[in-house]
């Protein structure tokens, strides 16, 4: 029956390439990493089945895939491509984030700047490497070692990188702990590894009231194109401290944040479509990605050591590898290092404070390159 | 267009160097207002002390209206006064989060109302930490 | 004065014409069904109460009904209409769904197939009734027995039909209490209804962490068109079963099903406004969909006879009537007729075997009516 | 570098004008008074960060402030300028609102229509102002005193008015405090003030699930143009009181109305933008605001007092201050008073009812402006 | 155009004494339907009781097929049935919800059954009011 | 065009039978392969096993290097580790929750940590099962 074979003929299994096997195969690893490695699960399982989904052969121009209009894939991927979706996690984010490590200790938000030099470093390499401008700083700002950053700015300059780039900064966020301890070894001596945090003085209610609105006003008046990602991240982070809306932030850290990362990864991975993603580009953004994230780290180590030439109170480097936010793996990192080279030596508090500050870097970041290039 | 052409071509050192004052620059800025921030927060925890004492004086005049009714009658009010709350809380509640809307609405001498409504049986557990409200 | 007159022409007193009685009299129905007999009160009483909206007479081109664009109804209809509602709602059903008993006697699948027979069968009957092809396809799926899965069908074959198709498959699911009982009494022997199941084997994690990847590669390749559905099903379903994502699963599974849900039904409700619902079509409908659920329950109860003519160990044929998903109404009817048989005989947990193969089913059935039609 | 210069041309900093001072200032206020004094933080919190981050300066045409298409916050404020927003939050409305007080002494309902009083007042008022007929409904439903019909009904009037309206509006409902309990006193005598309220007869549960239905029909059927409103809210309602579909009035309570929450007033904050903003009519509409309030109370407490004139058992005139919705506010403020004048007197319970009449009538003066209008 | 000339042109006069009106209306015949509420609400239960009383003939069936049984094989029942129901509620759960849910699944004797699941460790605490399912 | 007209015009045959077929076909298959994952689970599970089994060499070494020390300062370090994890939970968490938050984390023993933080009054009990963080 010509209708059977017609059906059959439309099938998976007859359209199958290879290139959706190879996709499959990295969304297997993805689903991998994440159950049985635990490597960033919350990103890297939504991702991974969304791999899986995006690269099951289909008919072209009958409304399933997700670049065609009027899928549901693509009403679903419509939050990434307008940048809604990062929009709303970093809403989430602020209503999570405890930003009394960094008011007590202000000048580790220094090590959260100079860990973005990487994205400058990257960016450089990306245009020597032939990238267009604007491909080029969507590629540098993986180094912000920021997710829904780097898929925002993506997706404001270029929305046809979002896959790839999506992609490499995600994997690289779930390997960190391979990527950043041999870095922070090579470029740390045993003595500075063993320097001491000071205890952090108590923060005020108050202090923690005003840090968003300044953070807001200071942040925003110097990078305006970032508002989208910091206005909604301050936002969140006062509901969080206010006290008087908790129904609010409650619901902002829990099914806001929750609804928003499950449709952000299942439908950034399912645009990873075998025939859009597979691409020479591809290859050289993974690896301008892992440049830009060891160049981050480095950048940030080096400059915890430059500012210890200046400072009577030292501040142990490992602390500058947590300035690239991928929040909480680095910081996470740099408190396990702190352990080994002594016991006693507890990180992970200022290492959140870098974090902290990581993530705001990057935003203003993701400002800077827009304002830049558009 | 490839290497160090490419870069200049695209302005990429302005663009790198730039970029890199400016995040530079504008954290560097956060953080000494941060580490002003508590100073302002002092000048402004002084102006509120002041405001909430007066505030207290204020808020006396229900409560010592109250305080003298018998026990008795003190659980009709609670009820009064609580039931509305609860019923935003749905079917069950914690008593937590009673006592946050209860004192957000202003009422006079909480707990008491809560401890005398639980005695008197109007609040009941349901198990599991929750409660629900009979009458 | 005649502004007031000119009001009160645009009363729904004034305008009010006995179609919209009728239908304000079937969504009080409803409404009762949902509370007082506690029918499947989570469709029918959204369903029951949008009704009543849709049905309020209102002056039309005032940007007001579910059909008028710029309407508040309008666009909370769009995630009907796109299909976006229904896929969300699987998801959420993926992250509640257990597959253990499925693995663990998985030629129950096969029952959940047979019962899609009912499909075809309706499919003839609705084109012998001089339906288009595409209005019988949308018809024949309420033997699917599965809200969602008819509404998405619809959405992308004939919209027009949206209102009477799932009116038709909740009413029909909410009266399976009625509907199938004498069915299975009558096509079975007392003594096959005394039939025990087998213990379940115990199923490992692995296991159901396979099940999902497997499941979508395999459907999907089969029937690309069933992606929309079976894609956020299975993806709801890991991130149940990996333990490494709860918070997600969690979320899943309250706050964005219920979302979906009740801005489903209540929309669903609102479209079927008397003018557009009430066409000798929807009788059709209704009589084709009575048809299409009995032949459903018939065909899976028959097939599980025939599978006893040719497996030695027998199995229940009573479990055939739960492959019609209608989730979990048809699993309790055939738990409460094998206890009737023998009050040792307990069938819930094979019955809720079939009833998910019977959702996985009627999603590939969609998928493949879908693609014969486009 | 040119660069560098071009850049700091585009920083707030340098954009700055005196009028986004003035609007920074008004959202700094507004965050003061939600978190130091507590007045309708969850309203005002949103609004007033919202402000902040609506009056940043930046470069237009580069695709950032809310009036630009595809910026994050046009999407966001969709939800708004539609009316979504409004809906959602009277589905939670409904979800959260306890009727039985209003069921047991259904005349308070009075009250709450003669609040509605002041909505006309305002309406006149405004037109005499010279503003357009349009513009001056959208000012007189402040009078309503009830944040989401406001902005509903400006969102269909006056869209180029929605952030001055809903400023208004918020703000007066946050003083309430200070605007009712002067007018109370004003125009009730010590005596009344001591009327006390018979206690409440026990409602039946099948009375409270009548109520939603009958409400709907007899409310929309007078003004179909309040469907949006109260068929949301009675839907919110009846899910409640049924009992049957707990988990969807839990999450319209929480996770839908709270996610609403936030974004309406995120949204409506930033669309203060100064230059949108800072115009002579919103001067005007502050003006008229006040008034609107003040008349609405007069006209409830005044109403009271003529009840009593006709029905033998006395009401206490305070409550029709409770009937400009305003909820909770104004119920707390005529119970707070009602204590001051007479201990033992608590008027809690009624003034709930009256608020509950009081959201229902504005919803239906909203639908009667909009069809007068249109 | 300002003042009463503005206002007759737009129709303010109009608009404010129908709007007036339609609402008063409106919210009056509201209330008085409210006030007959009761009456209505006590005829329907009349028959719901009447109703209900019917179905609880046709409930007992299925219980007293099961009454009889052992305690011993009571567990595996009450496993067979909870399970799917508990897998609804999650990981963890909370036994109020095990209960609604149950009993709207119409399963027989729900207490009984859950009691002796908890007895036979089958459903144990998991801390903080929450039970998990070992099988 | 109605009946059997209707039906082979519009190619009904084909479609019923060819739907039909393709469906069960489909789950078939799919039951086939189920029926096999087992096999494939067990095959997987003993490559992990061999991992797991490495990692634990792993995890030991900040383990040990921690183990040594006097309770009295273990606090501290567990305050350290935790506190930010908290900070996620919200003003009060279940425990449950810390414990998973924690694990997730490769915290080094985190059930003594958490123990000897409510002994050492750190984390106090909130009412109804939660928690808050008091320093
Ligand atoms: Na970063
Ligand atoms: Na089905
Ligand atoms: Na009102």
């Amino acid at each position: 029956m010509d209708l059977l074979i017609q059906f059959l003929t439309n099938t998976g299994y007859y359209l199958l390439d290879f290139r959706n096997v190879i996709m499959l195969l990295v969304g297997s690893l993805f689903l991998y990493l994440a159950i049985a490695k635990e490597y960033e699960p919350l990103l890297l399982l939504p991702i991974g089945f969304g791999v899986l989904v995006g690269n099951i052969p289909f008919f072209k121009g009958f409304g399933l895939g997700i670049y065609e209009p009027n899928s549901v894939l693509h009403y679903l991927y419509f939050g990434v491509t307008t940048g809604v979706y990062p929009s709303i996690v970093f809403l989430g984010l602020g209503a999570m984030t405890d930003f009394s490590s960094l008011l007590a200790m202000p000048r580790l938000m220094l090590l959260g700047a100079a860990a973005q030099m990487g994205i400058y470093f990257t960016l450089i390499s990306a245009l020597a490497l032939g990238f267009l401008p604007k491909e080029a700083a969507s590629i540098a700002i993986i180094g912000g070692a920021d997710g829904p950053t780097s898929i925002f700015l993506t997706a404001k300059l270029a929305p046809h990188l979002i896959g790839p780039i999506a992609i490499a900064a995600y994997s690289y966020m779930a390997l960190i702990p391979i990527i950043q301890p041999p870095i922070m070894r090579l470029l740390t001596t045993q003595k500075e590894r063993r320097i001491h945090m000071p205890d952090m003085r108590d923060v005020s209610r108050t202090e923690k009231l005003l840090f968003p609105a300044a953070g807001l006003i200071l942040c925003c008046f110097l990078a305006p194109a970032s508002i989208p990602l910091l206005g909604p991240f301050f936002f969140g982070n006062l509901m969080k401290e206010s006290g008087v809306v908790d129904r609010l932030a409650q619901t902002a850290r829990t099914a806001i944040i929750d609804t928003a990362t499950i449709f952000l990864g299942f439908t950034v991975g399912a645009s990873t479509q075998a025939d859009v993603f597979l691409t020479p580009k591809a290859v050289g953004i993974f690896f301008l990605g892992a440049i830009a994230f060891s160049l981050a780290t480095a950048s940030g180590v080096l400059f915890g050591k430059i500012m210890n030439l200046f400072m009577k109170q030292k501040i142990n480097p490992l602390l500058g590898a947590a300035g690239v936010s991928a929040v909480p793996g680095s910081a996470r990192e740099v408190n396990m290092m702190g352990l080994k080279s002594d016991p006693n030596n507890f990180l992970l508090m200022p290492a959140m404070a870098c974090n902290a500050s990581g993530v705001i870097g990057s935003a203003i970041c993701a400002g800077i390159l827009w304002s830049f290039l558009v | 267009m490839y290497g160090l052409e490419a870069i200049s071509a695209q302005n990429g050192w302005a663009m790198a160097v730039a970029g890199a004052l400016i995040v530079m620059a504008g954290l560097t800025v956060l953080s000494l207002v941060i580490s002003q921030l508590h100073k302002i927060a002092a000048f402004l925890e002084k102006g509120a002390e002041k405001r909430s004492a007066k505030r207290q004086a204020v808020k006396t005049v229900p409560k010592e209206a109250v305080v003298p009714k018998p026990p008795a009658f003190d659980i009709e009010e609670a009820q009064a006064c609580l039931k509305p709350l609860v019923a935003e809380l749905g079917e069950s509640f914690e008593l937590t989060n009673l006592y946050e809307l209860a004192n957000s609405g202003e009422l006079p001498h909480v707990h008491l109302s809560i401890r005398s409504l639980r005695e008197s049986g109007v609040i009941v557990p349901a198990g599991d930490g929750r409660f629900v409200w009979r009458d």
